[in-house]
């Protein structure tokens, strides 16, 4: 792994919110010439049900997230020339419309920057340990974990 | 042995971790969940989809033969759904 | 095509910088799930020869331009299911870590918007008429076009 | 007729755009790009890696065998490279 590049490594799990153009900033080095970001948000309904929800609250497992992540992210830089790489996920009460997770990774050239945003986001949902549990006035329900998941990755192992 | 619960896991059981002293016959994960389900109900109920069971011995991922002594760290929890 | 989609399509071609922040929350509709940005800034150098430079001067052929990038995000919503799409391209003089284009796509589905951006992307990169010119102390220097970037569009042929 | 020229097209020939009256023995892009070639030295370097010119007609992608008329926009453009 290239030295610079391991300072240019962010992964961050919190409670608030992040910004993105301050995240996309912090990406940006000399030789980068493109930047990807993924932002997930909370959807105004359940996946599967269709049904409306009001709020959802994320568990995960402290320090063995961080791990996961570290590891997936390594997996990228190691797969890809790339100038950097920011993974903030947050946790806790988060209410419609509010965003969740943040994939950020720079590059000299865009396909790169692209195919390593893709590939942490489908790892990230497979292996990084966090639980969604969705809620509205009547109920709450854990999120069910989905197939079409578990198969997104198998694109990276072609 | 610390043990770790998350999820709808958690829930069943009714507590997110607990200290136990690993039986003399237990040197196995699969034996470790034979015998946390058997204790009571709860247990049986948080255990009962074992095909939806993910484990972790020391915060890494691990399989049900996986070896684990009196030191470990082990948690129990569904298919992650972050993201 | 969703008459709503419709209203959600942004194209911009300005000298104005653009804030990411601002440009991820007008891409966030209820049914919104996924957001992927890409951003390209201005590189230090020029890519072919890594001569450092300073700034680059960006030129278009108004009208054109505008009608060119609206076939392309019209191609992109046939394709995917899409909830936005804002495409902001700077023009006029830029410095070094300048930020030059913004593509936004915002979906339910994460692979969807990773798909409909990197399509856009690479379909602007060969077909909205802009020029660039690379400036340092000595001299000024057009970019020449790049071979890598007429093949990239091949991958959404097939 | 309309012409504009873009880049270096527009540096080599020492003007963004024009106004010219067809002639007659030109109606398609490859007769009009040998009509300003020979007009003089500065059409000729401007036109001579023909491989590297785009043509447009009204603003959309046209290629050297199509037809123009009097009332056209025509621009000459290197490959792009924004973005």
């Amino acid at each position: 792994m290239d030295h610079d590049l391991a300072k240019n490594i962010k992964i961050k799990i919190q409670i608030e919110d992040f910004d993105v153009s301050t995240e996309t900033k912090i990406l940006q080095y000399k030789k980068t010439g493109a930047i990807v970001n993924f932002i997930g948000v909370v959807r105004d309904h359940d996946e599967r049900t269709s049904q409306l929800i009001n709020s959802m609250t994320l568990e995960h497992y402290p320090g063995m997230t961080e791990l996961e992540i570290e590891k997936i992210v390594l997996k990228s830089i190691q797969k890809w020339e790339l100038t950097g790489v920011t993974v903030i996920h947050r946790i806790g009460k988060l209410l419609v419309s509010d965003q969740i997770v943040f994939v950020g990774v720079s590059s000299m050239h865009r396909q790169n920057a692209f195919d390593a945003c893709n590939f942490i986001m489908d790892w990230l949902k497979t292996q990084a340990p966090f639980w969604k549990v969705e809620e509205n006035d009547n109920q709450k329900k854990w999120v069910e974990f989905r197939q079409s998941d578990e198969d997104a990755i198998k694109k990276w192992k072609k | 042995m610390q043990i770790k619960y998350f999820s709808w896991i958690k829930e069943h059981i009714g507590k997110s971790e607990e200290e136990i002293n690993l039986p003399h016959n237990v040197s196995t994960i699969e034996e470790l969940m034979f015998y946390l389900e058997n204790l009571n109900d709860k247990y049986k109920r948080a255990f009962e989809k074992k095909d939806l069971i993910k484990i972790a011995i020391n915060k890494s991922y691990s399989s049900i033969d996986d070896k684990i002594n009196n030191t470990d760290e082990i948690a129990f929890f569904p298919p992650v759904t972050g993201g």
